[in-house]
């Protein structure tokens, strides 16, 4: 039982953790929360479903079809959402908070009127294996998923602390301007982003369709309602709390329906939210801004 | 006695920004805290307003001790700052502005803003005219209803001190108010520094610019790696070798530029 | 005669504005202070659970229960509020849009007081009420040629009004007074705010509290309009949706505020006859308006150009920023 | 397809006896549920189409969208109820939805009818209220009995949704009916709309070892939850309510859907020539095989058309009285008959998955 | 090598620029002075790529280069060192200075990274240091530091000395000096007139987006306007 649930947890923590990486990427690079992440990974787990149960192509294909096409929303949304909005005088903060949530509503209905409102079933064989450790069973794609969430996160670590590129990033994240007067092609490196970032929501779209064998058009909200709760608790565009606070959550959900009431799931995210900031306002893994009184 | 800084320390992380330094300032006086970039300076303003708390030592205000108190508790008892990057409210008119700094010597609350009694209209016009007052102080009557972060910098130096003033302070802190001023500025910026002096309001100022600082204090600490490194009139800091060599600089090193 | 003007289903929309107005008043009020809080949802729901319980149970009148409903809201504010002084920006924003989640679970798993899912029906509607006392004392709506509906409907949206008159009036005046300029300086830059000598905690949370208080309120009516409330109304899709009001329509005025709550309730009806893509256009309007107007449809431009049109002394909404002329 | 204001009425001229009718309709068009408002609409459409070229009566439908939501739903209502000439509503398709524009509807005098509201308490609303749909509390426990029978059940684990109406109030009945039958209830395990794991309570479950579970969920989670619990090892029977009830659980689960057991009054395979016929043409219509919903929108429409014939008039208070006196209404449903709040007196037949078909449970 | 003609820039309406016309010479120090709001900024940001000039025409080795981004003019040998310090405040004091080699390949970026910080003694002592806890002085330094490692062609530099202290004002002339002996064509904005001309070339003084004088170095050091306007009543 516990074993079994820890695999629970572990799996579903690792779905979060990769949603959240592109969450943390995205805020980390521009400082905006993009609302519609959820809904570009679940364009990503439809692609899956038309590549493998209808046009019946193999399962690697599914993840290339998959990833162009999150590239291509991500491109679209960086072009047409973000970009018109930056470096003009007196947009407010919220501005790109409320133009992506725009692209969300967008991109639910579209694919609503698509795909269909029900539930799309995720029919692969490789998503059928697994294997009997004892009473236990564990497939294949559990496993996959749990590594390649460490590999994003190892991969992207790397990125960014020690690339240039990945420097390049943050000095954007934190001064465009600045940025751009040390040499940094700014734009190029925010498309950059905003695509990786849908990328991995795509990647992300496939393995909870193949988990789960569940996809539909609102499987984006409530999944991007988590991965907003984890990069709070991780502090935000830090890829190790990304990484840390979805293995708590999907941990602390699987507990809390195995040995609590599982009536308060939902909120069990937001309420270690709420605790952890309380007690570090800036994350478990977040930095204090610096210079205050200066 | 207006303030004594009895023995602060504060240490960030491993650096030591501030090592056991003492400093008592007489009431009226204007007083210099100089010292190379880096030793401490700013730090010491954020102590004095409690920005954050000491790692060791006490502050007293007219003898009683201020150490702990929250910063806006100490901007009520009467110690006013400016900060070294211009912290104005920077899309209020220069007046709003001043109006914001007479915030803690008024006190209409919410029913009375709202539901304008009597006594809420005539603070709100004290208030105003007192506003109207300092910004003809600062020279900066004619841009009453101009949004501040469209001044010049010259200017947004001195709004920041007249909302300053409008705290009705007896101790004003100022961080480099002469930088980026040139040396005309500079010149009213002494003229104005002298005319709050002669309200009766005592000063302790941050600045680099040594012409100024010379002919402005009555007296001046120099610090220097979070030590006081001394302290005096400004002839005997301008002769104090030490202070020379690690502040100062002597004419001919400026020759040589 | 009158009746044949009397659209009901006008009246309702209307009713909805309304409150809705109140709505984005209520984020704004403490967006004004420089706190984005996207709790409105839940302490709406505070205030609509707290008045249909009551006066359901109770048999408390309307009015009290409404009254009631709003501190309830406002003590959840100042409790919630407190601590999360320590959160700015992003982080209070999910932090409080969490806090919504946790309301609306709540009441999903309360059911012996708030039935779950199932939600609360029977509760006293103004407007009947409203009926049933005009019929206590003698009065047919027939007699002035008007149907029950659009009687009561006409009742509820004219007290809403008068309701909203006076919530806009209050922050307008709020706003140009020593509070108004306290709330600015801290949304600008709130250490200086505080070294100016502002109490920056009880500023915080004083427009953290208004905030909640103006949702629960907005809640407690809107129990008692639709007569029938469920956790489903105080969700995430809530909370977005009054958000959007405010920042639709602009966020730095007042007047922004009750025009975004106006166009963006509007909307979806005014689409209906395209039902299957109105929330396509509704998504697609709100990446548009935000590209071509990211400070919202209304800003301190417009506000100023309309005075200059408005040769009336009293403008009546002025923004944050007041007092331009002497 | 289905477009906004007023699909055509057909007859042209008024020829003797031909009541004309105007009924509007709310229905759940977009959002998540629109698959329930679609199916229910185009029920509406082929009755009315049928309905219309018999000459008896001519119905006009005005068709609205709720969303989903109580709000749009109570303004839709309005904007239906505010035209004098709309005779009777049908609709809307939430019962949550219902609950708010019931009692509008009664407090204006207009007779309103839930085709797919099965949660407690609707037709109680008032005198205009009626619906057609079997409640949850009628359907369900006969499901229950018949399962419990066949396999010996002693105990049963719930799953259910608990922040939806109609989940939760099935669940109820389902509570209710397992304290009557004394079985012992081993958990009770909850999930919430647009959740896509279930792993962790179904594990939970799995080691305790029930003979049955009861899921009271919509067909889109429900079937899920079945595919999981297969994948799981779970191979008890589940026991579903009316939402459960659809082709779309074989869809989406396959061979995982083998073992649920509904009770319902729609079954597709009935050997009736007046259902093959509706199947025959919903399916050249819209291109898929109609389910209990669009079956109990299309029976709805010939009620509503019964009492307008035996009204004999397109008036509001005339057509009221008229539906509360039907009895015995063939339709593709079966017998139909109102009682005295104006619910729907039917009994439902109970169907199980077996080798990827719905087959009746003897 | 640098060639400005008549550019005109706006802030939304606001003309900051009204028509300004300069010209640097290979090799040399250019100054330039001007009250607050002058539009020396302006200036050099319009130069810099950050600001694009509504009208004019800049030129850069006999190369167009109006309306290029920074960037790429900083890969064409143009770097600015911005009023008001832009040191990159959440990454440490070295990664800061390895973004001021962002743009070069080559094997002695480490090395050269050495040199700067030997002319910057405490920034070596602050490798680690977040560049937001500098205090204000220390954060100049890094800024002019970084712009350094790009190695440019030209240097503009607005502002330096601000904030800083007497030896180091006099240490950065110092600096700047060094700068333009080594090769490195440098563009200077200053409030310190006297020190700045003492180390120009040549001047240009600005007035509200105009260039009203201009002239060698030492010839504006004399020149009475100059003398009355900018180096104070006061000058010692
Ligand atoms: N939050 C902090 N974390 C770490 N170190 C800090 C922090 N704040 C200041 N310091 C360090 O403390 C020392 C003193 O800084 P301070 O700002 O007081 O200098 P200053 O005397 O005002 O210098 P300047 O004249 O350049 O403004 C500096 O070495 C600075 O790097
Ligand atoms: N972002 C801005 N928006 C609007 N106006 C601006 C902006 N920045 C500068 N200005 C205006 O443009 C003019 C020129 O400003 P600029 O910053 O170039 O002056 P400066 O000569 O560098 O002054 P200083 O010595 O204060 O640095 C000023 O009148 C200023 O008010
Ligand atoms: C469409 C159906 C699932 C609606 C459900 N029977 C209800 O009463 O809410
Ligand atoms: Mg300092
Ligand atoms: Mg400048």
């Amino acid at each position: 039982m516990l074993l079994e649930q820890l695999i629970n947890g572990i799996t579903l923590g690792s779905i979060y953790a990769i949603i959240a990486l592109g969450f943390t990427l995205v805020f980390g690079v521009l400082g905006i929360i993009n609302m519609a992440h959820g809904e570009i990974f679940m364009f990503g787990a439809f692609m899956g479903i038309i590549v493998t149960s209808t046009l019946k192509w193999p399962l690697w294909a599914a993840f290339l079809v998959a990833i162009a096409v999150t590239a291509i929303l991500g491109y679209m949304l960086e072009r047409f959402a973000l970009r018109p909005l930056r470096g003009k005088q007196g947009v407010s903060h919220l501005a790109p908070l409320i133009s992506t949530i725009g692209v969300s509503i967008l991109l639910e209905n579209i694919s609503h009127h698509l795909f269909g409102a029900g539930n799309h079933p995720f029919r692969n064989s490789f998503a059928e294996i697994n294997f009997q450790i004892g009473s236990i069973t564990v497939y294949l794609v559990q496993i996959i998923i749990f590594v390649i969430s460490i590999i994003l996160m190892m991969a992207l670590s790397y990125w960014l602390l020690r690339t240039k590129a990945g420097k390049a990033l943050r000095a954007t994240a934190e001064n465009l301007e600045t940025a751009s007067i040390l040499g940094v092609n700014t734009k190029k490196i925010i498309i950059l982003t905003v695509i990786i970032a849908s990328a991995m929501g795509g990647i992300a779209g496939i393995l909870v369709g193949m988990a789960f064998n569940s996809v539909n058009p609102q499987m984006g909200l409530s999944m991007g309602l988590k991965g907003l709760a984890i990069i709070i608790l991780g502090g935000m565009g830090n890829v190790k709390g990304a990484m840390a606070g979805g293995l708590i959550l999907g941990l602390s959900e699987t507990f809390v329906v195995a040995y609590g009431d599982s009536g308060y799931r939902d909120a069990i995210a937001f309420i270690i939210i709420i605790i952890i900031l309380l007690v570090r306002p800036q994350g478990i893994f977040g930095q204090k801004s610096a210079a205050e009184g200066r | 006695m207006v303030l004594e800084i009895k023995n602060i320390c504060k240490n960030f992380g491993g650096i030591s920004a501030l090592t056991d330094v003492s400093i008592r300032i007489n009431e009226g006086e204007i007083y210099g805290l100089i010292g190379p970039n880096g030793a401490g300076k700013t730090t010491m303003f954020n102590i004095i307003t409690n920005m954050f708390p000491p790692t060791t030592g006490d502050i007293t205000f007219f003898n009683r001790r201020i150490t702990g108190i929250k910063p806006h508790n100490i901007t009520d008892l009467g110690i006013c700052r400016t900060f070294q990057n211009i912290r104005l409210f920077s899309q209020m008119t220069t007046l709003e502005n001043v109006m914001v700094g007479a915030h803690c010597r008024s006190k209409a609350g919410v029913l009375s803003g709202v539901f304008r009694p009597k006594s809420q209209r005539t603070e709100e016009q004290q208030i105003r005219e007192k506003a109207i007052e300092l910004l003809e102080l600062v020279g900066l009557s004619e841009y009453h209803d101009v949004v501040s972060e469209n001044l010049a910098y010259g200017q947004q130096r001195r709004l920041e001190i007249a909302r300053a003033i409008a705290s009705d302070p007896k101790l004003l802190l100022l961080d480099e108010p002469a930088a980026g001023m040139n040396e005309t500025e500079t010149a009213n910026l002494f003229d104005l520094i002298k005319q709050v002096q002669a309200r009766g309001v005592t000063v302790l100022i941050i600045e680099h610019d040594m012409p100024l600082v010379m002919k402005l204090c009555d007296r001046i600490t120099v610090l220097n790696f979070g030590k006081k490194l001394a302290e005096g009139t400004p002839e005997e800091i301008q002769n104090n070798p030490a202070v020379i060599e690690a502040y100062l600089g002597s004419e001919e090193d400026d020759e040589i530029a | 005669m009158l009746g044949e003007f009397i659209n009901p289903y006008y009246l309702q929309i209307g009713s909805f504005i309304l409150i809705n107005i109140i709505l984005a008043i209520s984020i704004y009020v403490t967006l004004s202070s420089g706190q984005l809080s996207l709790g409105s949802a839940g302490f709406m729901g505070i205030g609509a659970y707290t008045s249909a319980l009551l006066t359901i149970h109770f048999d408390l009148p309307i009015l009290v229960g409404i009254i009631a409903g709003s501190l309830v809201a406002g003590i959840c504010g100042i409790i919630v509020g407190l601590p999360s002084l320590r959160l700015s920006g992003v982080y209070l924003a999910i932090a409080t849009l969490g806090f919504g989640e946790v309301m609306r679970v709540f009441f999903v798993n309360w059911e012996s007081v708030t039935k779950g899912a199932v939600g609360l029906s029977g509760i006293p509607h103004i407007g009947r009420e409203l009926l049933n006392f005009f019929r206590d004392a003698g009065f047919d709506p027939s007699s002035i040629g008007m149907r029950n509906n659009q009687f009561t409907y006409l009742l509820v949206l004219i007290l809403l009004l008068l309701i909203n008159i006076f919530i806009i009036w209050f922050f307008v005046r709020q706003n140009k007074s020593r509070v108004g300029r306290a709330f600015a300086a801290i949304k600008m830059d709130e250490k200086a705010a505080e070294a100016m000598g502002i109490n920056i905690t009880y500023y915080k949370v004083l427009s953290f509290t208004q905030g909640a208080i103006l949702a629960g309120f907005a809640g407690a009516l809107f129990a008692h309009v639709l007569a029938y409330i469920s956790p489903a109304d105080f969700a995430y899709h809530r909370a977005i949706e009054i958000l959007i009001f405010a920042v639709f329509g602009g966020s730095e005025v007042i007047l922004g505020a009750i025009f975004g709550a106006t166009f963006m309730t509007i909307m979806p009806e005014a689409l209906r006859f395209i039902s299957e893509y109105r929330y396509m256009i509704y998504g697609l309007v709100l990446i548009f308006m935000m590209a071509f107007r990211p400070q919202g449809i209304i800003d301190e431009n417009i506000m100023q150009w309309l005075k200059k049109k408005l040769p009336s002394k009293r403008g009546r909404s002025h923004g944050s920023r007041n007092q331009k002329h002497m | 397809a289905c477009g906004g204001n007023s699909s055509q009425s057909s007859g042209e001229g008024d020829k003797g006896g031909t009541i004309n009718a105007k009924i509007g309709v709310i229905s759940y068009l977009t959002g998540p549920g629109a698959a329930y408002g679609e199916a229910i609409t185009n029920g509406f459409k082929l009755a009315q189409k049928e309905i219309n070229e018999k000459g008896k009566v001519n119905i006009e439908l005005v068709i609205e969208d709720s969303a989903g939501k109580q709000e749009q739903a109570l303004s839709a209502s309005q904007k239906l109820m505010s035209d004098d000439e709309i005779v009777a509503l049908l609709g809307p398709t939430l019962s949550t939805e219902m609950n708010v524009v019931g009692p509008e509807a009664d407090l204006n005098g207009i007779p309103i009818m839930g085709t797919s509201t099965t949660a407690e308490g609707i037709p109680q609303i008032g005198e205009y209220v009626f619906r057609n749909s079997i409640p949850e509390a009628l359907a369900i426990p006969v499901a229950m009995e018949k399962a419990v029978k066949k396999y010996d059940v002693k105990k049963v684990a719930l799953i259910y949704g608990n922040d939806d109406v109609f989940t939760k109030s099935g669940f109820d009945t389902m509570k209710e009916e397992v304290e009557k039958m004394d079985l012992e209830v081993v958990t009770t395990q909850t999930f919430q709309k647009g959740q896509s794991d279930y792993n962790a309570q179904l594990t939970k479950i799995k080691g305790l070892n029930p003979d049955l579970i009861l899921a009271s969920a919509l067909y889109n989670e429900g079937a899920v939850i079945m595919d999981q619990a297969r994948k799981m090892g779970i191979t008890v029977p589940f026991v579903g309510g009316n939402g459960f009830n659809s082709p779309e659980v074989i869809n989406i689960a396959g061979k995982a859907a083998d073992g649920l057991f509904v009770a319902t009054p729609w079954f597709s395979e009935k050997e009736d020539p007046k259902v093959q016929e509706f199947i025959k043409k919903y399916e050249t219509e819209y291109g898929k095989k109609p389910d209990q919903f669009a079956a109990q929108a299309y029976d709805a429409l010939y009620i509503m058309a019964e009492g307008l014939k035996n009204a004999g008039e397109a008036d509001r208070d005339a057509l009221r009285d008229a539906l509360a006196e039907i009895k015995d209404l063939e339709g593709i449903l079966g017998s139909f008959s109102f009682d005295k709040d104006g619910d729907v007196e039917m009994d439902p037949i109970v169907l199980t998955i077996k080798d990827g078909k719905f087959q009746i449970f003897e | 090598m640098l060639k400005v003609t008549g550019i005109e820039t706006f802030y939304d309406k606001i003309q900051a620029l009204k028509g300004i016309s300069l010209e640097v010479e290979q090799g040399k120090i250019v100054t330039i002075l001007g009250a607050n709001g002058a539009g020396k900024t302006t200036t050099m940001k319009t130069i810099a790529g950050l600001l694009k000039p509504k009208k004019g025409k800049i030129e850069f080795l006999g190369e167009d280069i109006t309306g290029l981004r920074p960037d790429q003019l900083l890969k064409k040998g143009i770097a600015l060192v911005p009023e008001g310090r832009a040191i990159l405040s959440s990454m440490t004091v070295y990664e800061n200075l390895e973004m001021g080699a962002y743009q070069r390949n080559d094997k002695e970026v480490e090395q050269d990274i050495e040199n700067v910080m030997k002319l910057f003694p405490i920034l070596k002592e602050r490798k680690t240091q977040l560049a937001g806890t500098l205090s204000g002085g220390q954060q100049q330094m890094l800024a002019i530091a970084r712009a350094i490692l790009s190695k440019p062609k030209l240097l503009l530099l607005d502002e330096p000395s601000m904030g800083l202290a007497p030896l180091i004002v006099t240490a950065i002339f110092k600096i700047i000096k060094e700068i333009k002996e080594s090769g490195t064509t440098v563009l200077l904005v200053e409030q310190n007139a006297k020190q700045a001309l003492k180390i120009a070339d040549y001047g240009y003084v600005l007035e509200t987006g105009k260039v009203i004088i201009s002239g060698n170095a030492e010839d504006l050091l004399e020149d009475s306007r100059i003398v009355e306007a900018y180096l104070g009543k006061k000058s010692s």
